[in-house]
């Protein structure tokens, strides 16, 4: 175990208290993700996580019976983790973070604006990434343009579901509707562009731009900035950014805002 | 509460991505890309995040079982083993050795293929010992021996991503290595030229810069007529040729009636896109040429496999970073097999079992008395089975019923076998034959090695206990071995095999469990220190000069006929894997493909009133079977398309028998066959 | 494999006009699973039901497809008729190819037959993924709601009462009666209107299960029938909410206001037939009067006939007569619609007692001036060929009623469809004269049509026999159009949860500890909110699954695209 | 090439829309034949799934029409739809495809004219459009 793996445990097991702890380490010559209970040689942790440590969890604790757990959580697992507990994926006191603030490098890499947690135990906060510049560019161009620019990027996908089964707020997971046949119609691969645009819809009110989808896709489709275009239509449109625990999606709502139904109806 | 997080290598294809199995309380929940892996970079393929779908299936072997009459029964490992073992014993002595054929699988490990080839020479006694490579790769290995001196893939996987021109025939990348086709495409986004020469349409034809059809069966032709049009158009690296080469001039006249003109009467390919390619690919400064078994599975394919070779060794496109001749190995460790000596005529390590120094040293390290002539292999074991020359087989992990050419005869073969001992993950149509059932473990629950495509080797650990009293496969030659009474089969682990292993083949000799531990390492990896050669041919061909193979075009074995006027090739898709053993118990694979379908041409379709979806009934000389027709514009009039997955309707049934003389491997890509609707 | 029959219907030529139904017929034999594609001259009819009968089991069909009017009114008819024949009347599929097609394509023949076409095409992908249902039971409150108190409204109240229903009427005005207040006596038998309308009133005061709300309005009307719950706002601005089972529409029409039409409103003789009355109920009869009929009837903008003011005219003709025998009174008229035998009669008895009837033409109207301080009234006499003078005392405007001034709002509250007009437009003028195609809410008197005084009690009368089944039955079947789970889907999220008005759907735990999304189906309305905000298809509608949907799309991509290509 | 006849799906609301659709009917007003429409019981029941789907694949135009907000059989249901198209909307936008084809109205049962006005305009408005340019587009 190295020293940030000794800090990592006293906070994990001594001060946050948690029977088991998720984090990143250094396994057979890779980084591994590694999940330890309390006791356990933690490892030698790596706090350059290039793992959505959400994702893991989510796959990890339907089988986890009880038990306190501490995720090692950047700005965008924190916000993953507020949209699942939202969604009762997750039940809030079983889950502990972690803060860990993201370096320079690693936001350049994701392009992310809010690189920094609400608690930060590790890394030091820096400063959000400005726009993303492709988005930039797409905006600017005619329909036609944008059009035969995401055809021609959209070709490439070879239907690996990376895009859907890494991302951390994506938790159909077994029964997602974009392996039925119904809504994409296509015998083969490519899918038809039906698959892209029922994802966008569906991550529009829950997408928290980690960019794990763009990471994970072997064709290299930039489907963050396609994320990132539809976050500033949801701004625009409902003034709503998805990541806070409180904030029910505008989808949601009535037109003021309030529960969709209304107790005087119940008969 | 033990949750882990192992790390391994796909049971799948060839490219060897490794990702981490996530194991709660030995149950498998998960599987997660490994971020910093040198081939996968974090991604895999659909079939790659479904690899742990089949493993704890309910239906997995969990006890050996013995043939009562004619019902199956449970038994112990004792009783199951020692009737292998006498059964072989008493056909062996009475037919001779020679009578007993064993084949391995492309789906072990290195070690087990180490340990089930000795199993055959040192314990048995024969060379009869062959894998499914046979139907694979053999070609390749035979061609390039004698192009190169080594039938591997010269580059390594990341190196496609580099190059300037890919030159892929006979290999719809994107379905069959999904991880290199990745590449591919990071090549195209770069602006690599791509030139995809296939009779159909696939994903990586669709966003190629020259997408060319060929009619099945006419590839010499038009490989010859690109070599013929360097050589005019004095496009060819001659300083290579000149230092590098052999037998320029025999090739220089062989192809010379392959003019453009002629290309196109027999294979179709537009004459101007052929001058075209010619010119793209010599004057390439990094090409890559990519091939598989659109290729290989010919009945002249180690022809086509040395024509490749040829363009490469014309325009100096190998030895060279980003450039060379890769055959792209389908199975996760068909590689592997071929390098550990489960081939009739090649100890480990490719050292040739006819060479006489060769049995000396293998006796010697063996301390056993081997065998004189190389052995059949698999698909002549079949022939000879029906002829009553071969009167025993044990067979690990092969699904002939599904994958080998013409499976009637196939059959017939089989039954007419006194003993047949199987072991396998699951109960398939093949095991339905065998006397002795042994229950093996999967990938996930053993140790090991397999050797990707690109000769690198990738380490296999144990995630999970293998179901019931299921043992891996290297216990169970192990113990083979010892009932034989034969000297040199008590490992106590695959790490020890893997020493051995490396002990007597040099171009393993570096390559050891704890080494694996901390680097990647790449055959031929000759001592401890070294971390292998990446490229292969860099600066010289082992063998000195590189051969040029004069070959012509020939008719493959079975033309269209007035009865059956349309070709029929078969292949493989994306969700499905070979005879489906596991993908067809992954539900989000066999969701994604599980009617079996024959792909027609438009025209065809609209000539013959075959509507999509219509039941259709496609026949060769030898059978028939009744399936879906998926009518598309992506592959040509006159040429049909069947994966060979479903055996509900195997394509097998209809494929042509007939073997390439060299490398004895099955023509599947060309039959004659014909369309009703049903 | 399902065994689909398709049946289009030529609904004598109001498709066939438009539509080439052999066309339509030979087509949807081409498409997968159909058996067999006939066409008939009326399939709603005896014969047509029949027909579709003898198909379906001479086809064993086990899907049946009618391509006609709309599924709103029909859809009942041609439900029952499989069930007649054997099949699960939930395996059926309407195609509206009158309303949505022949009716408004009438021009361009080619196109409207492509689109049946397509629509057919569509209607086969969904009904070969169709499901047998059976209907669910709901229960009624035994409550009716009569809105407007006028003739229609009291007679339908009384009878609703006197079974013993307890009922709500809601009149806007002060009192009861509507426009009948104001018509002291009913020709042609010249009945006391306040005898009448008190006999009735009497008749629903006595019984302790009328709830009458004067000055009141329905404000609000949500929920279905059986099961509706109407906001009464009086007077004092407080809202009372009602639960009822059915409600009864009979807000009545008005007296339709001249814009100046014979000196209407400039010279003071000229009255409507209203005025008239009013002067009449208070004894001040005129010596000389001209009564004008089709006063802004039987116009560009206004076609129709009222019928029932030639009665009233030729009614207070007799009265002016019989309380001044030798008044001077004169019908202007283009046509006398005195319908049947006592408004006959009354027509002859008028003559008789001297009243002048004078036809006259849309090209020649009579000419209403002041001269001095009398009004003279000149008209073209056919048979004299001359013009014929007159001066009176009162020119009477025998005016068409029109609908009342917010009957737009009510239908939208209603959400029940109103003609160009604004007349409140009933199910089926054959079928279903009396109900709307919502179901559970019913029409009568002349918010429907104008209508003479026995027609709006016939009216009621029927409008009330209908509304009191649901509430006799006690419970009503509910189209099995509820929501569904699968349990294997679901993973939980809640989108349900919260998309549900009625609250109808909760998270629940199976045996195993799976927690999925669970539907009450007493509670599910049938909107299908649920199924658009569940992300991966868990949660399904019957009769409206995402797979049966998307096959309606497919079939129109296939046969229209390809088609275009 | 024949002048361009576009095709356009419609999703009409049982109460209020259809209805509406049917008294156009019944009061015969006229207007293009290129609409087609698939009844569903609330438009909140229609997924914009359902026009990903149809756009992507050719059709020319999708029409969603509900009841006016308020007035809705099932109290909010067209909140809902008002909330959640103009997000498919913009998605559509964001991929280079005319956000114009999307189009969401409300058709109260009592307005036979306003369905044949709104389906009138559409028509047009996708007549001034063009085809969609992904019925020739193969993946």
């Amino acid at each position: 175990m190295n020293d940030l793996g000794r800090k990592l445990a006293k906070i994990a097991f001594e001060e946050r208290k948690a029977d088991y702890l998720l984090a990143a380490r250094d396994e057979s010559g890779n980084v591994a993700p590694a999940f330890v209970s309390k006791g356990e040689d933690v490892g030698d942790v790596r706090m350059d996580v290039p793992y959505q440590l959400v994702m893991v969890l989510t796959k990890l604790y339907p089988w986890i019976g009880k038990g306190k757990i501490a995720v090692v959580a950047r700005r965008c697992d924190e916000k993953a983790l507020n949209e699942l507990t939202k969604r009762g994926i997750f039940d809030a006191e079983r889950i502990v973070k972690v803060g860990l603030a993201c370096s320079k490098e690693q936001i350049a890499k994701c392009r992310c604006d809010d690189p920094v947690p609400s608690k930060v135990d590790f890394g030091e906060p820096q400063k959000g990434a400005a726009s993303d510049e492709l988005a930039g560019k797409l905006l600017k161009m005619t329909g036609e343009e944008r059009l035969k620019f995401w055809v021609r990027q959209f070709r490439k996908c070879n239907k690996c579901f990376g895009c859907t089964t890494n991302c951390p707020v994506c938790f159909c997971d077994h029964a997602c509707v974009l392996e039925e046949r119904e809504l994409v119609a296509e015998k083969s691969i490519p899918p038809g562009l039906a698959f892209h645009l029922v994802r966008s819809f569906h991550m529009a009110d829950k997408c928290i731009e980690c960019g794990e989808c763009e990471r994970s896709c072997p064709a290299d489709i930039p489907l963050l900035t396609l994320r990132k275009l539809v976050k500033k239509d949801m701004k625009e449109l409902y003034n709503y950014a998805p990541g806070n625990e409180k904030a029910i999606s505008p989808l949601l709502t009535t037109l003021e805002g309030d529960k969709l139904e209304d107790d005087s109806n119940v008969c | 509460m033990s949750v882990k997080h192992v790390l391994t290598t796909c049971p799948y294809c060839g490219c060897g991505c490794n990702f981490y199995l996530q194991v709660v309380d030995g149950r498998l929940v998960g599987v997660i890309p490994c971020k910093t892996d040198v081939i996968g970079q974090g991604r895999l393929c659909i079939k790659g995040y479904n690899a742990h779908a089949f493993v704890q299936h309910p239906d997995r072997l969990t006890h050996p079982l013995v043939r009562d009459g004619s019902q199956m029964r449970k038994a112990s490992w004792d009783e199951a083993l020692d009737r292998v073992v006498s059964e072989i014993k008493r056909i062996s002595s009475k037919y001779g050795p020679d009578s007993v054929a064993v084949f391995s699988s492309a789906k072990f490990t290195n070690e087990e293929n180490y340990l089930v080839q000795k199993l055959a020479r040192v314990a048995i006694g024969t060379n009869n010992i062959d894998h499914c490579a046979r139907l694979c790769h053999a070609s390749t290995v035979a061609g390039l021996v004698y192009s190169f001196g080594s039938g591997a893939m010269t580059n390594s996987i990341p190196e496609f991503e580099d190059a300037d021109c890919l030159l892929v025939t006979g290999s719809n990348t994107l379905e069959t290595h999904p991880m290199i086709g990745a590449r591919m495409v990071r090549a195209i986004d770069r602006g690599a030229k791509a030139i995809v020469v296939d009779p159909r349409e696939t994903p990586l034809s669709r966003i190629a810069h020259i997408s060319l059809h060929q009619r099945p069966g006419t590839d010499i032709a038009w490989i010859d007529g690109i070599a013929r049009i360097i050589i005019t158009e004095n496009l060819y690296d001659k300083e290579f040729v000149e230092t590098r080469t052999a037998k320029f001039e025999e090739l220089k006249s062989a192809v010379e009636e392959y003019t453009p003109e002629r290309v196109e009467a027999i294979s179709g390919i537009p004459k101007d896109k052929l001058v075209e390619v010619a010119r793209l690919y010599a004057r390439s400064k990094k090409a890559m040429i990519a091939y598989a078994m659109g290729v290989t599975q010919h009945s002249n394919g180690t022809e086509i496999v040395r024509s490749l070779a040829n363009l490469a060794m014309l325009c100096g496109h190998i030895g060279k970073e980003s450039s060379g001749v890769n055959p792209l190995r389908g199975q996760n460790n068909v590689q592997g097999s071929c390098d550990a000596g489960a081939l009739p005529n090649y100890y480990p390590g490719y050292q040739s079992v006819a060479a006489p120094e060769m049995k000396a040293k293998f006796e010697k390290a063996w301390n056993k008395q081997l065998p004189e002539k190389p052995g059949v292999t698999l698909t002549e074991a079949f022939e000879l089975a029906a002829k009553g020359q071969i009167k025993a087989i044990i067979s690990f992990g092969e699904n002939a019923m599904v994958s080998d050419p013409d499976i009637t005869h196939v059959e017939k073969g089989i039954r007419n076998l006194e003993f047949f001992a199987a072991a396998d993950i699951f109960n398939t149509e093949t095991t339905k034959f065998a006397h002795v059932i042994l229950p093996a473990a999967c990938y996930a629950e053993k140790d090991g090695t397999f050797t990707c495509t690109d000769r690198k080797v990738r380490r296999v650990r144990k995630a999970v206990d293998a179901p019931g009293e299921a043992w891996p496969d290297w216990k169970i030659a192990c113990e083979l071995g010892k009932r034989f009474g034969a000297p040199g089969f008590d490992f106590s682990s695959p790490a020890q095999v893997m020493d051995e292993f490396a002990s007597v083949a040099p171009i393993y000799a570096g390559i050891s469990f704890d080494r694996l531990e901390k680097e990647i390492l790449t055959w031929p990896c000759t001592a401890k220190d070294q971390p292998g050669a990446r490229i292969l041919h860099v600066g010289g061909f082992k063998m000195g000069r590189g051969a040029f193979a004069p070959v012509k075009h020939a008719d493959p074995a079975e033309m269209p006929s007035a009865e059956y006027p349309m070709i029929l090739s078969t292949g493989r898709n994306l969700f499905q894997y070979h005879t489906g053993t596991m993908t067809r118990k992954s539900p989000k694979l066999e969701r994604e493909a599980p009617v079996p379908y024959v792909e027609m041409n438009d025209a065809d379709a609209r000539r013959m009133k075959v509507a999509e979806g219509d039941r259709v009934r496609v026949s060769s000389k030898r059978g028939n079977i009744t399936l879906v027709a998926r009518v598309t514009r992506n592959i040509m009039p006159g040429v049909l398309f069947i994966p060979f997955h479903y055996a509900e309707a195997a394509a097998n049934m209809l494929t042509n028998p007939a073997l390439d003389p060299i490398a004895k491997i099955p023509e599947y890509k060309v039959c004659a066959a014909k369309v009703e609707k049903a | 494999m399902p065994r689909i029959g398709v049946f289009i219907c030529h609904c004598g030529h109001n498709i066939a006009s438009a539509v080439d139904v052999e066309k339509v017929a030979e087509f949807a034999k081409t498409l997968p699973d159909v058996v067999v594609a006939a066409h008939n001259m009326y399939s709603c009819s005896e014969e047509g039901l029949g027909a579709i009968r003898k198909s379906i089991e001479d086809n064993k069909l086990d899907r049946v497809i009618v391509a006609a009017c709309t599924p709103r009114t029909h859809e009942p008819l041609f439900r029952r008729n499989c069930e007649r024949a054997g099949v699960n009347k939930y395996l059926f599929e309407f195609v509206n190819i009158r309303e949505h097609v022949s009716w408004i394509h009438a021009k361009e023949p080619e196109a409207a037959t492509e689109k049946a076409k397509m629509l057919v095409a569509m209607g086969v992908a969904k009904a070969a993924l169709l499901q047998p249902q059976e209907e669910m039971e709901s229960g009624v409150i035994p409550v009716a709601v009569v809105i407007g108190g006028g003739i229609s409204g009291l007679v339908a109240t009384s009878t609703l009462v006197s079974q013993g229903i307890e009922t709500h009427l809601i009149e806007r005005e002060p009192q009861l009666g509507g426009v009948l207040k104001e018509i002291a006596v009913i020709g042609p038998e010249m009945k006391k209107t306040k005898e009448l309308l008190d006999s009735i009133v009497k008749e629903i005061k006595s019984s302790p299960k009328a709830h009458i709300h004067l000055s009141s309005r329905m404000t609000d009307l949500s929920g279905f029938v059986g099961n509706f719950e109407i906001t009464i706002t009086g007077a004092d601005k407080c809202a009372e909410k009602v639960k009822a089972g059915t409600v009864i529409v009979a807000t009545g029409g008005r007296e339709w206001s001249p814009q100046g039409e014979f000196g209407y409103g400039k010279m003071p003789g000229v009255i409507t037939q209203l005025e008239l009355e009013r002067k009449l109920a208070k004894g001040d009869v005129p010596d000389s009067a001209a009564f004008i009929q089709c006063v802004g009837a039987r116009v560009p903008g206004r076609e129709y006939c009222s019928r029932f003011c030639c009665n009233a005219s030729i009614k207070n003709a007799i009265r002016i007569i019989e309380a001044k025998p030798d008044a001077q009174v004169t019908v202007l008229h283009r046509d006398i619609m005195s319908y049947g035998t006592a408004a006959e009669k009354a027509y002859r008895d008028a003559a008789e007692k001297g009243v002048r009837f004078m036809r006259y033409g849309l090209e020649s109207l009579p000419k209403v001036e002041m001269a001095g301080d009398e009004l003279h009234v000149d008209v073209y006499d056919e048979t004299l060929d001359d013009i014929v003078g007159m001066s009176v005392d009162n020119v009477v405007l025998a005016v068409p009623m029109v609908p009342i001034e917010n009957v737009k709002d009510l239908a939208m509250m209603l959400k029940v469809p109103v003609d160009k007009l604004g007349f409140f437009l009933e199910a089926h003028v054959k079928l279903r004269p009396v109900e709307f195609a919502t179901e559970g809410v019913f029409i009568c008197g002349t918010a429907r049509w104008p209508s003479s005084v026995s027609e709006c009690i016939a009216q009621g009368l029927a409008a009330a026999a209908k509304a009191s089944i649901p509430i006799r039955m006690g419970k009503v079947k509910i189209e099995p159009i509820t929501a569904y789970s699968d349990p294997e889907k679901c993973i939980a999220c809640g989108n349900c949860v919260q998309a549900c008005p009625y609250q109808a759907i909760e998270i629940v735990t199976s045996k195993e500890g799976r927690k999925y999304a669970q539907v009450t189906e007493a509670k599910c309305k049938g909107c299908g909110n649920c199924v658009a905000a569940c992300h991966n298809d868990a949660m399904q509608q019957k009769g409206f699954n995402t797979t049966q949907l998307s096959a309606m799309i497919d079939a129109l991509i296939k046969n229209a695209l390809e088609v275009a290509e | 090439m024949s002048e361009f006849k576009p095709t356009i799906l419609a999703f009409c609301c049982n109460w209020c829309s259809y209805a509406g659709a049917d008294l156009a009917g019944v009061s015969r007003l006229q207007m293009p034949p290129n609409v087609h429409v698939i009844r569903v019981m609330c438009s909140a029941a229609v997924k914009p799934e359902y026009a990903f789907k149809a756009l992507s694949e050719g059709i020319d135009g999708v029409l969603v029409l509900g009841c006016h907000i308020g007035d809705c059989h099932y109290l909010t249901g067209n909140h809902r739809t008002k909330k959640r198209f103009p997000v498919a909307q913009r998605i559509l936008k964001d991929v280079g495809i005319d956000e114009r084809r999307l189009r969401l109205d409300w058709v109260s049962a009592a307005e036979g004219e306003k369905f044949q006005q709104v389906i009138t305009e559409f028509v047009s408005d996708i007549k001034k459009i063009g085809p969609n340019p992904l019925r020739e587009v193969k993946m």
